[in-house]
C-alpha cells in the first residue's frame, strides 16, 4: 500500500521536519524550526486554500477530500484523512501555532534545542493527525499522542514544581482518555456482536450509536465528553490547567492554550456531536449552563490572579467558554460561530502569549503586583499586546468579536439565562485584561528598570513582522467573516 | 518395535524443567541459579527434540542448536556477571545484591 | 463613496499619526504638536466639509426617513442573520456628524496650542480614532457597526481619560469608564439578540420600523436604555464621566461633553418608533432623566473643580435631553445635543484656557479675577454662561425652554417632571454662576507662583473659542427647522410656549442672582463634597462585591474544592502506589514466584474449563 | 525380550531426574556442579535415543565441556569465604508456595504433554527419508545453511557480543579492583 494521497503530506512532512531537526546544529535550530514550519504553513494554506476560501459549502464540500488506508485491520482501523470546512481551519492554525511557538526565544532553544524543536514537530504531526482522521482509533491515537511532547516539555523546561504540575496534567489528560478509550471499545464490541464487520469509521460507529439507546448511550458518551470536557477545559475539569500553564515554557503554553484546547472543541464538534445528538439534546440545557458558568467563573479567577500566565491561562478556559456555548447550541449557526471564535482565540491566545514571552525574555520578571510601567522601556511591544488584550476582550471589528457575537446571537434563542449569564462574563474579562495590561504597562517601573528606552530591546524584525500580520488577521477577519461562514 | 515414545520425553523434560525452576525459586546462590537456568534450558531442549520426533520434522533440532549458542553466551556473560559482582561485594547471594533496588 | 470618506478621514488621520509617532520614536525624537495636530485637524475638517456637502445634498424636505445609504460589504452572514457593513446618512445623522466634525475639528485646532510637544502624535491619533469610531457610531446602518462605534469610542475615551500614564489615578479612571461602559454595552447586546429572536433583522431601518409585541419591546427598550445610561453617563451609570475629567481638558470638551456622551440621545431619537411602542419604557427613560439631571444639578453645586462642576453640569444637561426622549420629543433633544455641544465645548475648552493660563489649577476657590487677565476667554465664556442658563437669545435658551415646554404638553409630559427640570434649570443657573463669578470675578486668590505666568492663550486656542461663542450665541436661531414635527400633544395639554419662556428666564435669572450674591464678595474657599455618596456605594458593592465574589470564588471554590480534588486524587494514586510497593520487594525470587503462580493459573485456566473464550 | 530403548530411557531418565534434584538441593555449588555433568550426559542419551545424534554430540561438546567447565573456573576462581545462606534465608512460606507453585506447573505441562499422544506428525522427515539424504547431520547441515542462513549469521552476532561484553566486564573488574584494594 503506498500513500500518494495529497493529504498524506500533512503527516509525513512534520515528521520529516522531525527527524531532520535531528541533523541540524544546535546553533541555528530556532531558524531552522521558525523557517521549517513557516514553509509548513504555507503548504497547508495552499492545500486548504480552495476548501477555505470557497465562496459556499457546497463548493467547500465537493473540494474536501478523505483518503483511506487500512492498517489495522483487527479493530477495523483505517487511516482515513478528510480535509473538509471543519478540519481545514484547525490544521491551518495547528500550522501557524508551531510558527509562534517556534517563534519564542528561551530555554528551550538553550538547553536541549534538538528535542524541544523534534517535539514541536511531532506535536504538529500528532495533532494533524487528529484533526484530519475520521477513523476513531486513529483519533484516539494521534489524541494521546500529542499528550507525550507535552509532558515532555513541562518536564525538561518547566519551572519550579513541574513535577507535580505534570503528574496532574498526566492524571486528568489520562482519566479522559481512559474514559474515551472504554467508550470506544465498548462501540467496537457492540459492532462486533451485532455481526457486522469491525470498522471504527466516524460514519459506520454512526450508524451504530443512533441504535444505542437509554442510558446505555448516556454513559458511552460520558466517556467521550469528558475526555473532550477536560481537554478544552470545562468549569468542573479545569483543576489541572493552572498550575500546567503556570509552569510550562511558553511554547508549550502557546501549544496548549492555542491548539491543544481545540483539540476539545474539534473532537465534540466532529464526533460527539454526530455520534450522540440525542443524548446530547437531552443534556443540553446542562452543558450550556457549564459553558456559561465556565465563563464566568474563569473569569473571576482570573480577575483574581496575580501572575500574567495565570490569568492568560484563566483567561483562555473563559472565553472556551463562549466556544463551547456556540457548540451547545447544536445548530449549524453556534457551531459555525464557534469555529470562527475558535480561530480567533487561537490568534489572539498565541499572540497574548508570545508577547508575554517577549516581556519575560526581556528578564523582566512576570509578577502584576510588582512589575509596572514596563510601556515606556518597551513601546512597540506593549501596543501590541494592547491590540492583542483588545481582541481577547472583543472589541468589534475584531475576529473575537463576530465570533463572540454570534455565538451569543445564536445561544440567545436556546437559553437566555445561560446567554446573560456568559455576556457578563465580557464584562468581567475587560476588568482582568485591563487590569493585566494596566498592571504591566504602567504605573512607576519597579525598581531595577531604568526609565530609558533603549531601543532594539523593543520587538523588531521577524518578530515585529509576525506579530504584525497577527494582528492584522484579527482586524481582516473580524470584518470579512463571510470566510468562515460560507453558506450557513 | 520399541514401547518407548516421545511423550515420555515430554514427561521427563518437563519435569526437569520444573527441578530447575524450583531451584530457581528457593536458591540464593547465584552460581546454582545459573545452574538452574541451565537445567530449565536443557529441559526444553529436549522437548524440542521429543516434538520434532512427533512431527517427523528436524525444525526442532536447529532451534536446539540456537538455544545452545545462546545458552552459551548467556553463561559466559552470566559468569563473568557474577565475578564482577562478586569482586565488587564479596558476595554471591541475590539477596544481598539489591543496589539497583533503592 | 462620499459618507464613507468622511468616515475614513479620520481613521486615516489616527494612521498618518500613528505612524508619525512611532517613526518619531525610532530616531528618538518628540513628535512636533504642529505636524500632529494639522495632521489631525485637516483630517477632520474634511471629514467637516464633506458632512457639510451631504448635509445639503440631503435636500430641504425636511423629512426624517431621506438618507444617503452606502453599502460596502457584506461583514456577517449566517443564517437568516444579515449584516451589510454600510453607512447611512439621514436628517438625524447628519446633525450629529456636523456637530462631531464641526465640533472636534475646532477642539483638534485648539489642542494645537494645548498640548505640549511630549506624546502629542499619540494624542492625535487617538483623537483621530474617537472621531472615526463616533462617525461609526451615528453613521452606522446597523445595530452591530453602531456597536462598533459603540465599544470604539469607550476605547477612545479610554485611552484619552488615561492619556496621561503616568499616574495611576488617571488610568484607573479610564478603567473606571471603559468597564462603566461596557456594562452598558452589554445592554446593547443583549437589546441585538432579542431585535434579532423577534424582529430578525439587526438594520437599523428595518428595526425602527418593526413593530414588537408590548413586553417585547418593553424588554428591548430597556436593554437599549441601560446601554443609553451607560454611555450617556445617566443613572446607573454616570460616576465614571466626573472621573473622567482626568483626560486632558479638550478631550473632555470634546468626548464627555459635545460628542461621546450624547450617543445615547442618538440611539433613542434612532430607535424612537420601537421605544414609543412601550409607555414603561418611556417613562423609565423621563423619570431617570428628570433623576439625574436634579441629582447631579445638586452635587455640581458643592464641586471646587472647574472640570468636575462642568462634568456634573454635563450629566445634568443629558438628563434634560432624555427628558425629551422620554415624554417622546426626541427631537427636542438633539437640537438640545446640538446647541449643548457648542456651549459645553465652549466652557469647556475656555476652562481648558484658564487652566493652561494658570499652569494647572483647576480649583476654582484659587482662581478669581481673571476677568482681565484672560479677556478673550472670559468673553467667550461669558457666552457659555449665558447659553447654559438659558438666557435670550442664547442658543441654550432656545433648545432648553424646547425641552421644559416638551415635558409639559408632549405626550408623555407631566407636571412633575416639568417642576423637577425647572428646579434643575434653577440649580443649573446657580452653579454655573458660582463657577462663573469664582473664576473671573473678585480678587485673585492665585498663589504667588502661578500669578506671575498668567497668560491669555495663543491663537489657536482662542480662534475655537471664538468660533464656539458664535455658535452658542446663534446656534439655536436656525433651531427652528429641526423641530420638526410637534404634532402629538397630550400631557397636560396646551400650554403657550412664552409662557414657559417667561418662567424659564426668570428661574435662571434667580439662580443666577442667587449665586452672584453668595459668592460674589465671598472668599472662604468649600470643600468638595459628593452629597449622594453614588462613587462611594458604587466602590464598594460593585468594586468590593466583584472582589470579594472573585476571592470566594478562587480562595474557597478553586483552591478549596476543585484543586484539593486534584491534590487527594494525588494523594490516592500515592496510597495505591504504597500499596502496591509492598509487594516491589526487590527479590528477584519473590517476582519470578509471583510470575510462576500466574503462568500456573493461566494454563490451568487455559487446559480446565475456560476453552473457547472468545469464540 | 528386553526392550532396550525403553530400559536405557528410564536409566538416563532416572539419572537426569535425580541428578537436577541433587544440583538443586546440594549446599556445595561443587557437588551441584558435578551433579550437572551427569545430568547433561544423561540428556546426551536421551537424544541419542531419539535418534539426534548431532544434538547428542554437541550437548556434551557445548555443555559438559564448555559450560560446564566454566562453571567449575568460576567456583574456583570465587572461592567463596563464607557460604552463602541458602536455605534459611528464604522463608517456610515461601518455599511451601514455590513448591505448590511448582509443581502445579509440572503438573499441567505433563498434562500439555500426554495430550502430544494424539498429534500427528506434521512433517515429512520420517526416519527414511532422513537416511536417503544422508543421514541426520547432513539433513541438519542442509537446513541450517539454507532456510536458516540468516537466524545462523545472528548467533554469530550474538556471539560476538557475548565475547565483548565478558571481555568488557573483566577490563572494568582490574580496574575497579584497583580501586577498590
Amino acid at each position: 500500500m503506498e500513500i500518494s494521497d495529497s493529504l498524506s503530506f500533512f503527516l509525513t512532512l512534520p515528521l520529516f521536519g522531525m527527524v531532520l531537526s535531528l541533523l541540524i546544529p544546535r546553533g541555528v535550530q530556532r531558524i531552522y524550526a521558525i523557517f521549517a514550519s513557516l514553509l509548513f504553513l504555507a503548504l497547508t494554506v495552499y492545500e486548504a486554500s480552495g476548501i477555505l476560501f470557497a465562496g459556499s459549502s457546497e463548493l467547500a464540500a465537493r473540494l474536501s477530500v478523505e483518503h483511506q488506508l487500512l492498517w489495522l485491520p483487527q479493530l477495523g482501523s483505517r487511516l482515513s484523512l478528510k480535509l473538509d470546512s471543519v478540519s481545514a481551519w484547525f490544521v491551518v492554525l495547528n500550522a501557524l501555532t508551531a510558527v509562534i511557538a517556534f517563534s519564542t526565544k528561551g530555554a528551550w532553544y538553550r538547553k536541549n534545542p534538538k528535542l524541544f524543536t523534534s517535539l514541536g514537530f511531532f506535536l504538529l504531526f500528532g495533532l494533524n493527525a487528529a484533526f484530519l482522521s475520521l477513523d476513531l482509533v486513529v483519533f484516539y491515537l494521534a489524541y494521546e499522542s500529542v499528550f507525550i511532547p507535552m509532558i515532555f516539555m513541562v518536564g525538561v523546561w518547566g519551572e519550579r514544581q513541574k513535577a507535580t504540575a505534570v503528574f496532574r496534567f498526566f492524571l486528568m489528560s489520562f482519566l479522559g482518555s481512559i474514559l474515551m478509550l472504554v467508550s470506544l471499545f465498548f462501540l467496537l464490541s457492540k459492532q462486533v456482536k451485532s455481526g457486522a464487520g469491525v470498522s471504527s469509521h466516524l460514519s459506520d460507529l454512526v450508524a451504530l450509536s443512533s441504535g444505542l439507546e437509554g442510558a446505555e448511550a448516556k454513559l458511552v458518551f460520558l466517556g467521550f465528553f469528558l475526555a473532550f470536557a477536560i481537554k478544552v477545559p470545562l468549569v468542573p475539569f479545569h483543576s489541572w490547567l493552572k498550575d500546567v500553564y503556570n509552569l510550562a515554557p511558553f511554547p508549550a503554553t502557546i501549544w496548549m492554550s492555542a491548539i491543544l484546547s481545540k483539540l476539545g472543541v474539534y473532537g465534540v464538534i466532529r464526533f460527539v456531536e454526530p455520534l450522540f445528538p440525542q443524548v446530547l439534546g437531552f443534556f443540553q440545557g446542562g452543558l450550556l449552563f457549564l459553558a456559561a458558568v465556565s465563563v464566568i467563573y474563569a473569569a473571576l479567577l482570573a480577575y483574581r490572579a496575580n501572575h500574567p500566565k495565570e490569568l492568560l491561562a484563566y483567561s483562555s478556559i473563559s472565553h472556551l467558554g463562549f466556544v463551547m456555548l456556540g457548540v451547545f447550541t447544536l445548530k449549524a449557526q453556534g457551531i459555525s460561530s464557534a469555529i470562527l471564535l475558535s480561530v480567533g482565540h487561537t490568534l489572539v491566545s498565541a499572540l497574548l502569549f508570545f508577547l508575554l514571552s517577549k516581556v519575560e525574555e526581556k528578564k523582566e520578571g512576570l509578577d502584576l503586583l510588582s512589575v509596572h510601567g514596563l510601556s515606556r522601556r518597551y513601546p512597540v511591544l506593549f501596543v501590541a499586546l494592547f491590540v492583542a488584550v483588545l481582541a481577547s476582550v472583543s472589541l468589534p471589528g475584531t475576529l473575537n468579536f463576530a465570533g463572540e457575537f454570534l455565538v451569543l446571537l445564536n445561544a440567545y434563542p436556546v437559553s437566555a439565562f445561560c446567554t446573560i449569564l456568559a455576556g457578563f462574563g465580557a464584562v468581567l474579562g475587560a476588568a482582568y485584561m485591563l487590569k493585566f495590561y494596566q498592571q504591566m504597562g504602567f504605573g512607576t517601573p519597579s525598581s531595577g528598570t531604568s526609565e530609558q528606552v533603549t531601543r532594539g530591546d523593543d520587538l523588531g524584525g521577524f518578530e515585529l513582522v509576525l506579530v504584525f500580520v497577527l494582528i492584522l488577521f484579527v482586524f481582516y477577519f473580524g470584518f470579512q467573516t463571510s470566510v468562515f461562514l460560507k453558506g450557513n | 518395535m520399541s514401547l518407548l515414545e516421545p511423550w515420555m520425553m515430554l514427561v521427563v523434560s518437563m519435569v526437569i524443567f520444573g527441578i530447575g525452576l524450583l531451584g530457581l525459586l528457593i536458591r540464593k546462590n547465584l552460581l546454582v541459579m545459573l545452574m538452574c537456568v541451565e537445567l530449565m534450558l536443557n529441559g526444553v531442549n529436549l522437548s524440542f527434540v521429543a516434538f520434532s520426533k512427533i512431527h517427523h520434522s528436524l525444525d526442532g533440532h536447529l532451534a536446539v542448536l540456537f538455544v545452545m549458542t545462546v545458552a552459551a553466551a548467556e553463561s559466559a556473560v552470566g559468569l563473568g556477571l557474577v565475578i564482577a559482582l562478586f569482586r565488587t561485594l564479596r558476595t554471591v547471594d541475590s539477596d544481598q545484591i539489591q543496589i539497583l533496588r533503592d | 463613496m462620499m459618507i464613507t470618506l468622511l468616515v475614513l478621514l479620520p481613521l486615516l488621520g489616527f494612521f498618518l499619526n500613528g505612524f508619525y509617532h512611532f517613526s518619531a520614536q525610532a530616531r528618538k525624537t518628540e513628535p512636533s504638536v504642529v505636524v500632529a495636530g494639522v495632521i489631525g485637524t485637516i483630517a477632520l475638517f474634511a471629514a467637516f466639509a464633506l458632512a457639510v456637502v451631504a448635509w445639503l445634498s440631503l435636500g430641504k424636505s425636511g423629512a426624517w426617513d431621506v438618507g444617503i445609504e452606502e453599502r460596502l460589504f457584506s461583514w456577517m452572514k449566517l443564517g437568516t442573520l444579515h449584516v451589510e457593513f454600510g453607512y447611512r446618512l439621514d436628517r438625524l445623522s447628519g446633525i450629529f456628524t456636523l456637530v462631531i466634525t464641526g465640533v472636534g475639528s475646532l477642539i483638534h485646532l485648539y489642542s494645537i496650542g494645548y498640548m505640549e510637544n511630549k506624546g502629542s502624535a499619540r494624542y492625535f491619533a487617538y483623537l483621530n480614532l474617537f472621531c472615526f469610531m463616533m462617525l461609526n457610531l451615528v453613521l452606522g446602518s446597523s445595530l452591530p457597526l453602531v456597536f462598533l462605534g459603540w465599544e470604539g469610542v469607550g476605547l477612545a475615551s479610554y485611552l484619552l481619560i488615561g492619556f496621561w500614564s503616568g499616574e495611576m489615578a488617571n488610568i484607573m479612571a479610564a478603567q473606571k469608564a471603559f468597564l462603566m461602559n461596557r456594562v452598558g454595552d452589554l445592554g446593547l447586546l443583549f437589546a441585538m439578540f432579542i431585535a434579532f429572536k423577534f424582529a430578525g433583522t439587526l438594520d437599523l431601518a428595518d428595526l425602527s420600523s418593526y413593530s414588537f409585541k408590548p413586553e417585547v419591546a418593553t424588554a428591548f427598550g430597556l436593554l437599549i436604555f441601560l446601554a443609553c445610561t451607560g454611555k450617556s453617563a445617566q443613572i446607573p451609570l454616570f460616576t465614571w464621566l466626573p472621573d473622567a475629567m482626568a483626560g486632558p481638558t479638550p478631550v473632555s470638551a470634546l468626548i464627555h461633553a459635545a460628542t461621546m456622551v450624547t450617543s445615547g440621545i442618538y440611539l433613542l431619537a434612532r430607535l424612537n418608533p420601537v421605544m414609543g411602542q412601550s409607555p414603561t419604557v418611556l417613562f423609565v427613560i423621563a423619570a431617570v432623566g428628570a433623576g439625574t439631571a436634579l441629582m447631579s444639578a445638586i452635587t455640581a453645586c458643592f464641586q471646587s473643580d472647574i472640570k468636575k462642576v462642568l462634568a456634573y453640569s454635563t450629566i445634568s444637561q443629558l438628563g434634560f435631553m432624555f427628558v425629551a426622549c422620554g415624554v417622546g420629543s426626541p427631537e427636542t433633544g438633539v437640537f438640545h445635543v446640538m446647541t449643548h455641544a457648542f456651549f459645553k465645548a465652549l466652557l469647556f475648552l475656555g476652562a481648558g484656557s484658564v487652566i493652561h493660563a494658570l499652569s494647572g489649577t483647576q480649583d476654582i476657590f484659587k482662581m478669581g479675577g481673571l476677568r482681565s487677565s484672560l479677556p478673550l476667554t472670559f468673553w467667550t465664556f461669558t457666552a457659555g454662561w449665558a447659553a447654559i442658563l438659558g438666557l435670550p437669545p442664547f442658543s441654550g435658551f432656545f433648545s432648553k425652554d424646547g425641552i421644559l415646554h416638551e415635558s409639559l404638553v408632549a405626550a408623555h409630559g407631566s407636571r412633575v417632571i416639568f417642576a423637577v427640570l425647572a428646579f434643575t434649570a434653577f440649580l443649573t443657573a446657580f452653579y454655573m454662576t458660582r463657577l462663573y463669578i469664582l473664576v473671573f470675578f473678585g480678587q485673585s486668590r492665585l498663589s504667588e507662583g502661578v500669578r506671575k505666568h498668567v497668560h491669555e492663550s495663543p491663537i489657536v486656542m482662542t480662534l475655537p473659542l471664538l468660533f464656539l461663542g458664535l455658535a452658542a450665541l446663534a446656534g439655536g436661531w436656525f433651531g427652528a427647522p429641526v423641530r420638526f414635527e410637534s404634532g402629538h400633544h397630550g400631557g397636560v395639554g396646551e400650554v403657550s410656549p412664552y409662557l414657559i419662556m417667561v418662567i424659564s428666564v426668570f428661574i435662571a435669572a434667580a439662580g443666577a442672582f442667587l449665586g452672584y450674591r453668595k459668592y460674589f464678595r465671598s472668599n472662604h474657599s468649600e470643600k468638595t463634597r459628593d452629597p449622594f455618596r453614588v462613587d462611594e456605594i458604587y466602590t464598594v458593592v460593585f468594586g468590593r462585591g466583584t472582589e470579594m465574589v472573585a476571592s470566594f470564588c478562587s480562595r474557597f471554590i478553586e483552591e478549596g474544592v476543585f484543586q484539593r480534588i486534584l491534590q487527594f486524587s494525588g494523594a490516592a494514586v500515592d496510597l495505591g502506589g504504597n500499596l502496591f510497593k509492598t509487594v516491589q520487594t526487590g527479590s528477584a525470587q519473590g517476582y519470578l514466584l509471583m510470575m510462576v503462580l500466574a503462568v500456573v493459573a493461566l494454563v490451568c485456566g487455559l487446559i480446565f474449563g475456560v476453552h473457547g473464550y472468545g469464540n | 525380550m528386553i526392550d532396550y530403548p525403553l530400559l536405557a530411557f528410564s536409566a538416563f531418565s532416572t539419572i537426569a531426574i535425580l541428578g537436577s534434584l541433587m544440583v538443586i538441593f546440594k549446599k556445595n555449588p561443587v557437588a551441584s556442579a558435578f551433579a550437572l555433568v551427569a545430568v547433561f550426559f544423561s540428556f546426551a542419551g536421551l537424544y541419542a535415543l531419539m535418534s539426534a545424534h548431532l544434538v547428542a554430540a554437541l550437548q556434551i561438546l557445548v555443555y559438559t565441556g564448555a559450560i560446564m567447565v566454566l562453571f567449575v573456573f568460576v567456583i574456583m576462581l570465587l572461592n567463596q569465604d563464607r557460604p552463602v545462606e541458602d536455605f534459611k534465608s528464604s522463608s517456610g512460606i515461601f518455599k511451601l508456595l514455590s513448591g505448590i507453585a511448582v509443581s502445579g506447573f509440572v503438573f499441567a505441562l505433563v498434562k500439555v504433554a500426554l495430550l502430544a499422544r494424539s498429534l500427528t506428525p506434521r512433517g515429512d522427515m520420517t526416519e527414511e527419508k532422513i537416511s536417503e539424504l544422508g543421514g541426520n547431520v547432513k539433513a541438519i547441515a542442509e537446513s541450517l545453511f539454507s532456510d536458516h542462513v540468516l537466524q545462523f549469521e545472528i548467533t554469530s552476532f550474538l556471539i560476538l557480543a557475548a565475547i565483548v561484553a565478558t571481555i568488557a566486564l573483566a577490563k572494568r573488574k582490574a580496574h575497579s579492583g584497583r580501586g577498590h584494594s
